[in-house]
Formats: structure tokens, sequence, C-alpha cells
């Protein structure tokens, strides 16, 4: 090859730029370890290659964590924020508060799928390998500073996804789920592309820097290819974090995906998704805010409406969080609508404790699946959990009430950051719509967080005295949590890996929602733009 | 004061324990006891100059806020002396009485208990230095005779009543309420003497409002025209409860409230001629409604509702004086007349109906001797108390206008006229009812009381004597209380004699009349028509006008307005929500292309949305 | 003659339309595929064309990483595709509408 | 102070962990009585002399937006937090719950801990924090031990009133950002905030609204009041007291403090919409009630009626009224507890909430009439109880500013009487009905004696006595009175700036 590169060097001298490997460490020890894991399960023995690939899929979770922590205190000093990679990575603070997200989410995901994914032994193996390549292209859409690179992004992160989705065999639903997902996925990368395009065509870039370089210092004699650019953009990345009316597919793919996959899509799609409008709309396209974000008040409004609103008349548990994360997704929106500092730290706050509270909840829905013996479980289903499985039903509800916004929660904390920025930012109509939908979803929270207390029958009842006890152990007060996990798994006397996510989402919940202030400094910290 | 308190708080603690008589008797105590101290203060007071008979004490801070300073103290003069005597005099009596009256009640002690709080409260109506703590007082005799009236809550009809009571009070206690509001709007002050020495600074208008609204509240304790319609049903109450609030004392503290804003009436303008008429033609409706009833009770109940209202007469005229006097005999005579008449029922065996009495003058000599001596007294025969304490009502009307006397003096008639047929019927006659009956006397308990309250009807006249005005013991001890608010006597003695001859003349005629149609016969239809037994038929007008389409427009609200309304309106948001839901939930068909559509529908409105942007 | 850079554009925004249209109106998931990879070769277009009308070869470029894209998407989709409807007689999408509400 | 709150929480986390019946029930009930000792101390410890905030202790929460975790009690929430730490034990004692009694007790207790929070936080974080926690042990509560329709009412509740907090949610934002336009700084600290911001007449109105929407569906304020019939009769015994008692006062609480505090000027400026709306629940309430065939609704109508009367006294915005309303606020929790403590009996020994099979029970059941009878004639406002304490008070300072709805509210002196007492008729008056005569009608026994006497005696003691309550509210009442009738008024906002200028 060096000949080669060589020749044409004499011809024309190619620049090549300086390549920081450190820059994009997590997502290279994403893929590395992917491809690790793939070499090692298939050399060691099959009976034990199902924990191999786990342990190690989740060390490399680990170690990207490390190494993301790592960059963060790198990134801590001023000035240390820099565009790397030709100018197509960004190392800065908000890239890395989101590699340390999709670490966290990729690691819960894997110890969550080792018991709750319904897999042949050979395929966990894929179930792993599949969660770190996607991580990774998450992680690279949150970076990217190229908008071809935060396609590839996409793309690594949503073929993933596509597949993930329709992992379990024997999974009919997993199947239509994947092809719906895979099929608007695919058409709405096109367009998102050919907004690229368009942009491209109207600056003459795709990189964000020299986007906004060009968009501050040359006034367009007709920005409408731009803003058509723009519009099919914001169209492809309303797609990822399901906003309306791009949310059609979420609901039908996350009852269909198996539920720690669920969780997983939620929180990193949606999370990558937000990063890549973040990044997108403020560091490239901050010269037209007056054109986009009325638009992003209008979809966020209308996001928060749709979800609360249909969750309302669902039934089946799954499709009813999948509603509540498009309702929570308008929450998230508007932070970005805020359009300020304060409102995008909001954004990440909210993103982060959501996506915490997301993946435990599916966590614990995939659990509740296991002890129910049925996928698609009813909310009707849940009646008498407390009885059957405490620990379950006391995570579920914990779970349900951080999404809905219960004090002493992060959700609570995540849901006043959001309509803080926006009242800040004198957004009242829509801080007012998102209270409402609040109240709104407040009537399916409720209702599904009541369930597990329900009696299944008053015959099951009577018969069901002996359980009472370990049922009141386990509803008390909110910060009775950490003391009382104990108890509720020695009450199971099993301490499986699904159990540790359940406990980890409910303990960060409520203890990030009692000591909240160094979380919420961080996500301000992160935010780089302003 | 505070005896009767104590008397009812032990009662409630120990009543039960104690054997049947000696909870009585132990309330009865404490009565006569706050009796005796009310002899002493009013020697007390009798031994100051006449100017200086008054005299002021604060127990403790009751309610402060702002400038608002309200005690718990009393006012001592020589008004509220005069109630106090005869309130708790005449209240020991019945105690006494009632000991033998309730001795077979299972609920002996409660009763004591409720009585004995009566009397509290009615001190502190009548001891009460401030409109508010008065007020308590007021509300507190409301109170009590609402249980003591629903005592034997077992019949719906005394239960219903009792109610009534308390609700028609409180339509009045609306008026007393305002009224204590506007003076502390405009004197900053609530205190009976800060009030009176500053009543002068009141434009009319003002003083006149809170002359009405004060006697709206005094309409509805006292029973007058319109709010007359809860003593009568009042009469389920056990028989002493009548003599005692519906004859001696409750229904006297609107006459005592007017004596005792006398300051006030005076300086308003034309509230004392509504206060005269109001009060006499409740004297004529009610006079006329008594001629036909034929429960004992309730020609006893309609006297006193007419009675009261020459009360009225009285202050609405000027007479203060004459309005307590009346008040004091009425008193006297009036629970005469309740505790025979209970002393009747309770020989009769909880028989009523005077048409089913007769000839029990045989039978039970003692109550028909008091009783008679009653009658006469009310009747206005000379020389009986009820002679001279009407005359002087009377002579006062006349002097304010010749109307007034007219009518009143027709009511006179009218008040020998039914007392006498009510007397005739019961105690003359023929035997009317089954001689399965065993007729008995009272016990001693219960006729020892009679005579001497039998004593001062015949003599309470002596109290106010119209000869010379060494004899006008009354006025001259109330003078300084009223002061210049009393109206000056202008008639000539020689006037005051013919009137007071007319007045016997008036009770002779009427006593006549009774005689001629009732002694033989006790059924005579043509005079006692349908319409005045039945009180004019107001009660029914109100029960039909008010009550009934009241619980309709209630009935309304809670059936209409606020399922249909306001909760529909509540719920129909939740309900719109769902059925958005529902129709929005169509268009999730599960269909790729469907939600491929949307979203380029979406796009096209983003690009849109754009186009209006764009060139700009 | 000439043929302006704007035709093109016109050219690739029509076929980009085109492939949209395909694929909400037909039925049959290949068909809805091949449309959508239309709709990929629009954008391709329109990134050639504004690379030669600025005279960037970046543009050019970027057609490259899409075309490896869209190859990785043929391949992960119709493994999809094939596993669900392997036991289907048809490749109807309107089959697939277990989940809706 | 802050053990105030911490005490319940630490119980409830004791008491969940315990589990086990009986037990847990009864340090649910020790933490109670010990939480009630607490609040004697407080009481005891108030210095009568000072309108201002007293016992203040702050702690730094979130400093990136100004929060802090600030406490202090003043003459308003003193009474508040008082009757909030009588009634649990209360309450919990009363309860006779068998399911879970675990839970229930601590839900019981972080419900206590909320609720005292909500009237010590002198943070509006903090506050609207307290003031939406209290919903979720209150849903548990209703939802889980309730009656048939617990499910429905209890998310009637709290969807309505967390509908409400949303708009107060926006308006405490929306203040906060004022103040940091004009200062600089953010911070959610009443006192701050209330002190030292200026805001025009029309953005107090504003923010007003906002804020009384809130309050005035917790309260609830006609016509406002749709969850609270429902809610009061499917709620089981031990939550309604407390939820028709104390939580309803946060709403007036939350008036009080707030509104008043923050948005004097409007609040002199609204003061009649609030007062029409007030009289016309007092008028609507009592109409209702009258028809009420339904115990509970009974009582929540009646409720209204009352909280008409304390909402009446508070707009009056004279030292009386609002002393009034203080005082009333207390009371109506104290007489509303003692009434759905009878009906909590009655219904124990008849499985009905109707009035319908009544009657009569006098006859069996004297002492529980009687008491029953104490407890109507403080809710009718007799003198001597304490009902009329601040029913006289609150007529009287609306009477001195508001002369013509004082004169409209004081008819609900008639129509108070004329419900009341025809309830308490057609439960303890008249002939016994059938089914009573047949089973009987047990005494009141020595256990629910203990629970109501000391209501009763608190009942006649502060109808008689009130000076120790009113000494120690009236100055704080003065203080906030003094700040209404002097506050600026800043017609737009063109004037502040000119203000500030100058």
């Amino acid at each position: 090859m060096s000949f080669l590169i060589a020749q044409v060097a004499s011809t024309t001298p190619l620049k090549f730029p300086p390549i920081e490997y450190s820059a994009i460490a997590p997502e290279l020890i994403m893929v590395v370890g992917a491809i690790a894991v793939l070499l090692v399960s298939s050399l060691v023995p099959r009976h034990i290659s199902k924990a191999v690939s786990i342990t190690l899929g989740s060390l490399v979770a680990l170690v990207s964590l490390a190494d993301s922590i790592y960059l963060a205190f790198q990134s801590g000093s001023p000035g240390a924020d820099k565009a790397v990679l030709a100018g197509a990575v960004a190392l800065d603070k908000f890239a890395v508060f989101f590699y340390v997200l999709f670490s966290i989410v990729a690691l819960l995901t894997l110890l969550a799928g080792r018991e709750l994914m319904n897999l042949d032994r050979g395929r966990i193996t894929e179930f792993v390998i599949l969660v770190l390549l996607s991580t990774s292209g998450a992680m690279l859409m949150a970076s990217a500073l190229d908008l071809i690179v935060l396609f590839l992004g996409l793309e690594i992160l949503s073929i993933s996804l596509y597949v993930l989705v329709a992992m379990e065999s024997d999974n009919d639903r997993g199947r239509e789920s994947s092809i719906k997902y895979f099929m608007l996925g695919g058409f709405s990368s096109a367009i998102f592309l050919y907004g690229v395009a368009l942009v491209y065509g109207a600056t003459g870039s795709t990189n964000l820097g020299q986007i906004f370089t060009f968009l501050a210092n040359n006034l367009l004699k007709s920005n409408g290819v731009l803003l058509a650019g723009m519009g099919m953009i914001l169209v492809g990345l309303g797609f990822k974090i399901s906003a309306v009316p791009f949310h059609f597919w979420a609901p039908d793919v996350y009852q269909g995906a198996p539920s720690p996959v669920t969780g997983f899509m939620a929180a990193t799609a949606k999370a990558a998704g937000f990063a890549a409008l973040l990044r997108v709309f403020y560091s490239g396209f901050i010269p037209f805010q007056s054109d986009w974000v009325p638009l992003i008040g209008v979809i966020a409004g209308f996001t928060m409406l749709v979800g609360a609103v249909l969750a309302v008349v669902q039934t089946d548990v799954k499709r009813t969080l999948a509603y509540s994360s498009i309702n929570q997704a308008g929450f998230i929106l508007l932070g970005l609508y805020a359009a300020s500092a304060r409102g995008v730290g909001a954004s990440l706050y909210f993103l982060i404790t959501y996506s915490v509270v997301i993946v435990g909840a599916f966590a614990t829905v995939g659990a509740i699946e296991k002890v129910l013996g049925k996928s698609g479980v009813q909310i009707e289903d849940l009646r008498g959990l407390s009885k059957k499985a405490p620990f379950l039903a006391f995570s579920f509800v914990t779970l349900i009430l951080a999404q809905a916004g219960a004090p002493f929660t992060t959700g609570f904390l995540a849901k006043f950051n959001v309509v803080l920025a926006a009242v800040s930012s004198k957004h009242y109509p829509v801080a007012l719509i998102a209270m409402i939908s609040a109240a709104i979803a407040v009537f399916f929270y409720l209702r599904m967080a009541l369930m597990p207390f329900r009696s299944v029958s008053v015959g099951a009842e009577s018969s069901a005295e002996g359980g009472m006890s370990l049922e009141d152990s386990q509803y008390g007060g909110d910060s009775a949590v950490m003391v009382k996990e104990e108890i509720s798994i020695d009450a199971k006397s099993k301490l499986d890996s699904a159990t540790v996510v359940i406990a980890a989402a409910v303990i960060v919940t409520i203890g990030l929602g009692i000591w909240a202030g160094p979380l919420i400094s961080i996500a301000n910290r992160a935010v780089l733009l302003f | 004061m505070l005896l009767p308190l104590a008397g009812s708080v032990l009662n409630m603690a120990f009543g039960k324990r104690l054997k049947r008589p000696y909870a009585g008797i132990m309330a009865s105590l404490f009565v006569a006891a706050s009796f005796v101290l009310a002899v002493v203060t009013w020697l007390d007071l009798l031994a100051k100059p006449s100017g200086q008979r008054v005299f002021d004490f604060t127990l403790f801070s009751w309610i402060t806020s702002g400038s608002l300073h309200l005690n718990v103290g009393a006012y001592v003069d020589p008004l509220s002396v005069t109630m106090i005597l005869f309130v708790t005099g005449i209240s020991s009596l019945i105690h006494i009485y009632s000991i033998g009256y309730m001795s077979h009640d299972e609920r002996f002690s409660t009763f004591f208990m409720y009585l004995n709080l009566f009397v509290f409260a009615m001190l502190v109506l009548v001891l009460s230095d401030n409109f508010v703590f008065t007020f308590l007082g007021w509300e507190g005799v409301g109170a009590t005779s609402y249980w003591l009236i629903s005592f034997w809550f077992e019949r719906p009809t005394a239960a219903a009543a009792g109610k009534k009571a308390f609700i028609v009070n409180r339509i009045g206690d609306f008026g007393y309420l305002t009224a204590v509001f506007l003076l502390f709007t405009y004197l900053g002050s609530l205190s009976y003497g800060k009030v009176f020495a500053s009543v002068g600074q009141l434009s009319h208008g003002t003083v006149t409002a809170i002359a009405l609204l004060f006697f709206v509240g005094a309409v509805g304790k006292s029973a007058q025209l319109p709010l007359f319609v809860w003593l009568v049903d009042a009469m389920e109450g056990p028989t002493p409860v009548s003599a005692l609030i519906h004859a001696a004392t409750m229904v006297t503290a609107g006459v005592y409230l007017m004596a005792r804003i006398s300051p006030i009436l005076h300086l308003s303008l034309g509230v004392g001629t509504i206060i005269a008429f109001v009060g006499v033609v409740t004297a004529f409706i009610a006079a006329m409604a008594a001629t036909s009833q034929t429960d004992i009770k309730k020609v006893l109940a309609y006297s006193t509702v007419s009675q009261l209202g020459y009360m009225f007469l009285g202050i609405g005229t000027g007479q203060y004086v004459a309005a307590i006097f009346l008040m004091v005999t009425h008193a006297f005579y009036k629970a005469l007349l309740f505790l025979g008449a209970g002393s009747v029922i309770h020989g009769m065996h909880d028989e009523q109906n005077i048409k089913k009495m007769g000839a029990l003058r045989k039978l039970m000599p003692a109550t028909a001797v008091t009783f008679i001596l009653a009658w006469l007294s009310i009747a206005g025969l000379p020389p009986f108390s009820g002679f001279w304490s009407k005359g002087d009502v009377l002579a006062g009307a006349y002097q304010q206008s010749p109307l007034l006397w007219l009518i009143g003096a027709i009511t006179a008639i009218l008040t020998a006229y039914y007392m006498g047929r009510e007397v005739y019927l019961v105690f003359f006659g023929k035997q009317r009812f089954d001689s399965s009956v065993k007729v008995h006397e009272s016990p001693k308990v219960m006729t020892v009381p009679l005579y001497v309250l039998a004593i001062l009807s015949v003599f309470g006249g002596a109290l106010n004597l119209p000869i010379s005005d060494k004899f006008r013991f009354l006025e001259n001890w109330l003078a300084p209380v009223f002061g210049h608010a009393l109206t000056q006597s202008t008639i000539s003695s020689s006037l005051r004699f013919v009137l007071g001859a007319a007045d016997g003349v008036f009770a002779i005629v009427g006593i006549a009349l009774a005689s001629s149609l009732w002694i033989k016969s006790s059924s005579r239809p043509a005079a006692e028509p349908a319409f005045l037994a039945a009180a004019w038929g107001i009660d029914r007008f109100y029960d039909r006008a008010i009550a009934r389409s009241s619980t309709r427009l209630s009935q309304m609200f809670a059936d209409v307005i606020e399922v249909k309304v306001v909760d529909r309106a509540t719920m129909s948001v939740g309900a719109l929500v769902g059925l958005v839901a529902r129709y929005v939930r169509k268009v999730q068909s599960g269909y790729i292309r469907n939600y491929a559509l949307y979203i380029t529908i979406g796009a096209i409105l983003i690009l849109g949305y754009f186009v209006t942007r764009a060139g700009a | 003659m000439t043929v302006p850079g704007s035709w093109y554009l016109v050219l690739s925004a029509l076929l980009f339309s085109l492939g949209a249209l395909g694929f909400f109106t037909r039925r049959n998931v290949l068909i809805m595929f091949m449309s959508m990879e239309l709709m990929l070769n629009a954008v391709n277009l329109t990134f050639v064309t504004f690379s030669r009308m600025l005279g960037d070869i970046g543009g050019q470029t970027l057609v490259f990483f899409v075309l490896v894209v869209a190859a990785a998407e043929v391949v992960v989709g119709l493994g999809i595709i094939v596993a669900i409807f392997r036991r289907r007689s048809s490749a109807t999408a309107d089959d697939l509408s277990i989940f809706r509400g | 102070m802050n053990l105030l709150i911490f005490v319940p929480v630490v119980g409830a986390i004791i008491v969940a962990l315990i589990g086990s019946k009986q037990l847990a029930m009864s340090v649910a009930k020790v933490v109670a009585l010990l939480d009630f000792v607490l609040a004697v101390v407080v009481l005891i410890q108030f210095n009568t002399n000072s309108g201002g905030f007293q016992g203040v202790s702050s702690i730094s929460w979130v400093p990136a937006f100004g929060i802090s975790w600030k406490l202090g009690v003043d003459g308003i929430s003193l009474f508040l937090v008082l009757l909030t730490a009588i009634l649990f034990p209360i309450a919990l004692f009363g309860s006779k719950e068998t399911k879970s009694v675990g839970s229930y007790g601590a839900w019981m207790l972080l419900l206590e801990a909320s609720l005292i929070g909500s009237f010590l936080s002198l943070d509006l974080f903090g506050f609207f924090l307290m003031f939406e926690l209290t919903l979720i042990p209150s849903y548990f509560l209703i939802a889980r031990w309730g009656y048939a329709r617990a499910g429905f009412a209890a998310v009637k509740f709290f969807v309505y009133t967390f509908f409400g907090s949303a708009f107060l949610l926006v308006g405490i934002l929306a203040l906060v950002f004022i103040h940091q336009a004009q200062t600089g700084t953010t911070t959610f600290d009443l006192v701050t905030l209330a002190n030292s911001t200026h805001l025009s007449n029309t953005a107090q109105e504003w923010l007003l609204v906002a804020f009384t929407i809130a309050f005035a569906i917790k309260a609830p304020l006609f016509p406002l009041h749709t969850w609270s019939p429902d809610t009061y009769g499917e709620s089981p015994l031990g939550p309604v007291v407390i939820i028709a008692s104390v939580m309803a006062k946060l709403g007036i609480y939350g008036m009080l403090r707030f509104d008043l505090e923050l948005f004097p000027r409007a609040s002199s400026i609204l003061a009649p919409l609030l007062l029409t709306l007030g009289v016309a629940g007092i008028i609507y309430g009592a109409i209702v009630a009258a028809s009420a065939s339904h115990m509970r609704r009974f009582v929540a109508f009646s409720s209204l009626s009352h909280v008409g009367f304390i909402v009446l006294g508070l707009f009056a915005l004279t030292p009386q009224g609002i002393s009034g309303a203080v005082v009333q606020m207390f009371n109506h929790g104290i007489y509303t507890a003692a009434l759905l403590l009878i009906i909590g009996f009655i219904y124990e020994r008849r499985a009905r909430m109707g009035f319908d099979g009544l009657g009569g029970l006098q006859k069996t059941a004297p002492l529980m009439a009687g008491i029953a009878m104490i407890v109507v004639m403080a809710s009718v406002g007799l003198p001597g109880l304490s009902g009329f304490v601040g029913e006289f008070l609150i007529l009287l300072g609306a009477f001195l500013s508001h002369r013509w709805w004082a004169v409209v509210g004081a008819t609900g002196v008639v129509l108070s009487a004329v419900y009341m007492l025809w309830a308490y008729q057609r439960i303890f008056h008249g002939k016994q009905s059938e089914a009573i005569a047949r089973d009987g009608f047990k005494e009141i026994t020595k256990a629910e004696l203990a629970l109501v006497i000391p209501l009763v005696a608190l009942i006649i003691f502060l109808g008689v006595y009130p000076k120790p309550m009113l000494d120690r509210v009236n100055p704080t009442v003065n203080a906030l009175v003094a700040k209404v009738a002097h506050a600026p008024s800043y017609p737009s906002s063109a004037n502040y700036s000119a203000q500030s200028k100058g």
C-alpha cells in the first residue's frame, strides 16, 4: 500500500489529518471489544460461552466507561474542548457526557439481557456484540462534527438495533417490530440524508463547524435549500427520538422487541438522537435559530400531548411505556426549545435520568414477563404482583412514579428542570402544555402503579395472606429503598444480574432524586455550545 | 352567673350516677344559688346612688384581632339585674317543678343538664358587656332550646320543631350579626359602654339600619311576625321547657335586646314605629289564632306570641319600662299558665286536647285555682298584675297613635276571651274524657312553684303602680339605663285613668264573651274557623313556599347542577382525552406505509413552514 | 447543449419523491425496500450534482459512504425480510400489523 | 423543625421494614405521637411577639438553582402543623385497616411528613416538592384501602389536583425568573422573592391566578371541588380525616402564604373575584349538602361551604378576616375530623354511608349523639364553641372591607344550620328505623371516645378561650395585612423601571 500512497503523494500532495485515537477511544473500545467478544466466545467451550461473552461484554462497557470518565477529566480544563480528526469528531464535555451515558446504558443492558433475553446459548454472543456495536454508533453520533460521520454513527446504531429487535428466536412479534423499525428507519435515514445533501449544497460543506462559519459570515441570497435541508435533518433525527409526527413506529417496535432491547433502544437510540439534534442545531444551525426554534416548540407540545393522551387508552404495559417515552421525549424537546444553556443542560439531565429509569423500567418489565411466564404483559396482568414478586412490584412502581415525575425521584427534578428552562425563556404556553400533558400522563402512570397491589380476586386475597408481610416490607417510604433492597432480594433468594440492574436503577433514581445537586451541575457543564 | 354552668357540667359528669331526684335537686340548687347571688347583686346596686348603678368588669380577653377586642365580661346595670332576678327566680321555680314533672323520664339528668345550660346562656345574654358575648348567650339559648324542644327526639314532630326553632332563630341571628358588623365598622368597638357613648356620631341612616337589623334579630328570637312560627311548634318540648323558654325567658331576649340598645333605637328614624306596628299586629294575629286552638299548650303559645307583641309595642312606642314591666309580669303569669297546663297534662297522662278535658277543677283544685288566677292576670283584670303592665303599654301606645291603641285594645279583649275559653274548657263544664283515666293532682314539688307564681302573678303589678311617681319602683330603678331614650308620658292622669278603666272593661268583656260561649259547650265551629286554627295559614305558606321549594332547589342543585354541570365539566375533560385518544389511535394503523406517509406529511409540514420563512 | 445543474437537482428530487411515493403506496415489502434504495440513490445524485456545482470533491466521496451504508442496510434488511416471510406465502407489508393503536 | 419532618419519614421506613401487622401499626402510632410532642414543643417555644418566621433553618440543596431546604414557622403555619400533628395520631388510632397495615402506616407517616413539610417550607421549590409529594401517599391510601370506587376516586383526586399544580409550577418558575432578571440571582427562597421582586400589577395578577388555580383545587374552592365528594366518599377513615381536615387546608395555606405574601397588590385587585367564589362556595356547598344522601359526601359539601368562609376571610384582607381564616382553618380541621370520625363509627356499626336506614340513634347511643351534637354545633358556628370564633372574625373582617360579600356570605350562617341540623336529625333523632331496632346500635366505645374527646375538648376550649391561639396568629397576620395594604402598585412595567431608576 505504501508505494501507492507515495505515488499519489508525489503527484498531488495529500494531507493526512492527524488521528487522535484517544478522542474516539470509547468508540474504538466498543468496536474492538465487540470483535474480541466474537473471537473469544467462539474459542471457549460452548457451555461457558454465554457467561464469557456477557462478562467480557460487560468488561468492555466498563472499560469504555472508565475511559469516558478519564476523558471527562481530560476535557475538564477549559480550552481543552476541541475538534479532532480533521474536525470530524469532537472531544468535548458534551460528547464525553454521552460517552458516559451510553457506556452505562450498555452495561445495564448487557446485565439485564443476561437473564432476560430469551436466546439460544450461542446467540447471546450476538446480542453482546450488537449492543456494543450499536453503542459505538451512538457514541459516534454524539461526538460527530460532520454530518456524514453523524450519518455513519446513525446507521451503525440503527442497523445493529434492527437486528437486536428481531433477535429472539420463535418470536414473530419481534420480527414484525424489527421490519417496521427497519423499513421506517431506512425511510427516515433517506430523508435525513437528503437533508444532508441539501445542506451540503447550500453551504458547501458537511462539517458543522464550517457550516456555522459559512452561515455566520455569508448572507444567503436564498435560504430555501438550506431550510429544506434543515427540515429534513430534523425529520430524520425526529424519527430517532420519536417526536410527533415521526413517532408512529415507536409503540409498535417497543411493544414487540425483547424488553432489554426495548430499554436499550429507548435509552441509547433516543439519547443519541438528541445528542445529534443538539449538536447539529446548536453548533451548526444556530444562526438560523429564529427559524427552527419555534418549530421545536410545536413539535415538543404535540409530542408531549400525543404521548400522554394515547398512553391513556393502552392496555399493554410495554406499549404504554412506549407512549410514555414519547411523552418524555417531548419534555426533553422542551429543554431544546428553551434555546438556552439552561435548557440544554436541563435536556441533558433529563436524558441521563430518563435513560436510567427507562432501562430499569424495561428490565423490570422483562423480569415481570419472566415471572408471569408470558410476553406481552397487559396492565391487568400486573394484578397481585406485589404478592408474587414484591421486589419487582416495588421497583416497577418506583420507576413508573419516577416517570410520572414524583417528588424525590430524578423524574421530578428532570421535569422541573425542563419546565424551568422553558419558563425562563418565557415559553409559558408550551410550559403549560407540558404540565397539562403531565397531568394527563399521571392518569395512566397511576393506573399502572396501583395494579400490582390490586388483588387478583377476592378468593386469592385470603389465600395469599401469608405473603402479606412480605409485601408490607416492600411498600413504604421512598427512601426506604436501599435498606429494603437486601430484604427483598433475600426474600427471592436469587440475586441475578437483572435484579442488580433494576436495583441500581431504583437506587439511582431515588438517590439522585434526593441528592440532586451534583448531577445537575454535571449536566449543565456538559453544555458546550454557549 | 357561672353557677348554672357548673351545675350543668356536674350533671353531665355525674348525672347518670345520681339517683333520680338528686340530679334535679342539685341543678335546682345551683340555679337557686344564682338567684340568691342575683339578689345580692341587686342589693349591692341598690345601695349605690341611682346614677352610679353600673358596674362593668372583665373576666378575660376573649377574641382579639386587629382593632377588635372582645372580652368575656359582665355589664351589670339595673336592666340586667332586673333580668337576672326574674330569670333566675323563675328558673329556680321551674327547676323545682321539673323534678316532679320529669320524674318518669329516662333521661332525667340530661334534662336538667340542658336546663342548667339554658339558664347559663340566658345569664350570659343579659349580663354580657359586649354585643358578641351577648351573642354567645343569644345563640346559646337558641341551641339549648333546640335541645330541649327536641328532647323527646323520638317524636319526629319534636325533632322537626327543635330544628325549626333553631333555624328560624338563625335567620334572626343573621340580622343581629350584620348589625354587629355595622356597629364595628363605624364605631370600632362592640362593648356596650363604648358603643352607647359614641353612638351619637353615627349618621341617621346607619343608626336606622343598625336598629332595624337588631330588630330582625329580636323578631326571630321573640317570635314576632313573620318569624313567629317556630314558637308554636316548640310546644313539642316538655312543658317546663315551654314555661321556661317560651314564656318566661328566652323569648323575652328580643325585648331585652331592644331595651338594651335603646340609645340606638332612640336615634334611629322610624324604627320605633315599625317595631310598634309589627308588635301590635303580631299581638292581634296571634291572639286571633289563639281563639281557635284545641291544644292546651298551643293556646298558650299563641298567647305568648301575642303578649310579646305587646312588649314590642311598648318598645316601639318608647315605653321601655312598660315593656320590661310587662315582660316581668308576663313571665310570672305565663310561667304559671304553662306550669299549670303541664300539671294538667301530667295529671291527664299526656292529654293535651282541651276538648277532651273539662271539669278538672274538682280533680285538680290546686292547679285550677292557680291557673285561674293566672288567667285573670293575663286577661288584665284589675288589680292583677297583667292589668297594670298591659295598661302601661296601651297607654304608651295611645300616646303614640290611637290606631295602635285600638288594635291593642281589641287584642286585649281577645286575650281575655281565648284564655277564658281555655279555662272553661279545661276546668269547667262537663267531663269529656274517659273516666277510666285516673286524673290526679300533681305532687307538692310541682304545686308549690305554682303557688309561688300565683302570688307573684297576682301582686306583681305592685312593681310599678301608676298611682304616683313614688310607686313607680321599676321605672325609677330603670331610669338611669334608659335615660333620655325613654319617652316621657304626656298623658294626663285623668286620661290615664280612663284608659285604665277601659282596660278593665276589655278584660271583663272578653271574659264575659268566653263564659257565654264556652262554659256550657265545647264545640262551636263558628267561633273556631279553620284558618285561625291553622294560624292564618302562615305556617303552611312557609312550608309550601319556602321549605318545599328550597328543598326542591337543593335537590336540583345536588342532582342536576352538581352532577350534570360542575362534575360533568370536570369529567368531560377526562372523557375528552379518552375520546381524542380513541380517535387518534386509529391513525396508528399498524401499516408501515401509513407511518411513512405520516412521516412525509410531517416533513412536508415542516418544509411548508420553512417555505413561509424562506426568503425573509 | 449544457444541462444546468438545477435540472439534476430537480431530477433527483423527483426520484426521491417517486421513491417515497412507492414506499407508501406499494404493499410488497421488497418493492418498498427498492423504493427506499431509489430514495438513497436520488440523494447520491444530489450529492454528486452539488459536488460538481460547488467544485468540491467532498460531495462525491460522500456518495461512497452512502453506498456502503446502503449495502449494509440491504444485507440486514433482506435478512430480516427473509426471516419473517419464510413461513408466509406473500411478502405483503400490511400483514405486519399485530401492533397498532 | 427538621425533626418534625424527619421523624415521620424515618418512622415510615421503620414501619415499612417491620411489616408485620400489629407491631408496625403500633410503631406508626408511637411515631405519630412523638411527632405530636415535637409539635407541642414548637408551640411552646413559639414567641408570641414576633410576626415573622421563627426557628428558621436552611441548608443549601441544589445550589445551581438557588434551591435550599429551608424551614420555618410563623403564626400561620404553626397551627396547621399542630393540626397535622394532632390529627395523625387520631387518624392512625382510628384506622381499622386489616389489610397490609405496615404499608398503611408507612404511607400515613409519609403523608404526615409531606404535609408538615409543605407547611414549614420557606423555599418555593421545597414547598412545591412537598405539595406534590402529598399526592402520592394519599393516592395509594385511597386506592388501596378505600371503598368500592376508590380507584376512580383516587385517580380523579390525583389528576385533578396535579392538573392544578401544573399552573403552580409554571407560576413559581416565572416568578423565580422575573426575580432573576431583576437581581441576577436565582433563588427559590420565599422571603427573598417576596421582598425583593418588583412585579407589575399585570404580572402579579397572572401569577396570582396561576398559583390560585392550584390552591383552589386543593382547597377545594367552588367550582373546582368535584374531586372532593368522590374522594371523601371512597377514602378509608384515616386518610379521609387527613384529606378533609389537613390537606384541604394546604390549599388555603398556599393562598395565604404565597398569594398574599408574593402578590400583595394583585391580591387586593383580584380579591373580589376570589371573594365571589368563596361566597358562591358557601351557598352552593350549603345547598347541595342539604340534599346529600351520603354522609361523607355531605361532609364534602359542608366543607366546601366552610372553605368558602375561610376564603372570604382571607381575601377580605383585613386583620380580622385573615386571623379568622387562620383560626377557622384550624378549627374546621378539628371539627371536620370529629365529624368524620363519628360518621366512621356509624359506618362501622351499620356498614353503610347513606343517611337512609338511620334515625333515632340517640336512643341507644346518647353519648355519641351528644358528642355529635357538640361537633355539629361547632360546625354551625355556635358561640362558645370553636367554630364561632373563626366564623365571626371572618364575617366581620369581610364586612369591613367588602360589605356585600359578607352579607351574602352571612346567609351561610342560616344555611349551615339548615343542613347540619337536618343531617343530625336524620341520624340521631326520630324513630329508630326498623333495621336499627332489629340489629341494635352500639353506644360509642371507650376507644372511640378516646379519639373524639381530645377534639371535642379543643372545640370547647378554643371556643371559650381562643386567646392563646389568637395571640400567636395576630402578629403574623398584622404584618401580612400591613404588607398587603402598603403594597406598591405598578400599573405597568414601565412604571417599575421608572421607579427603579429613581
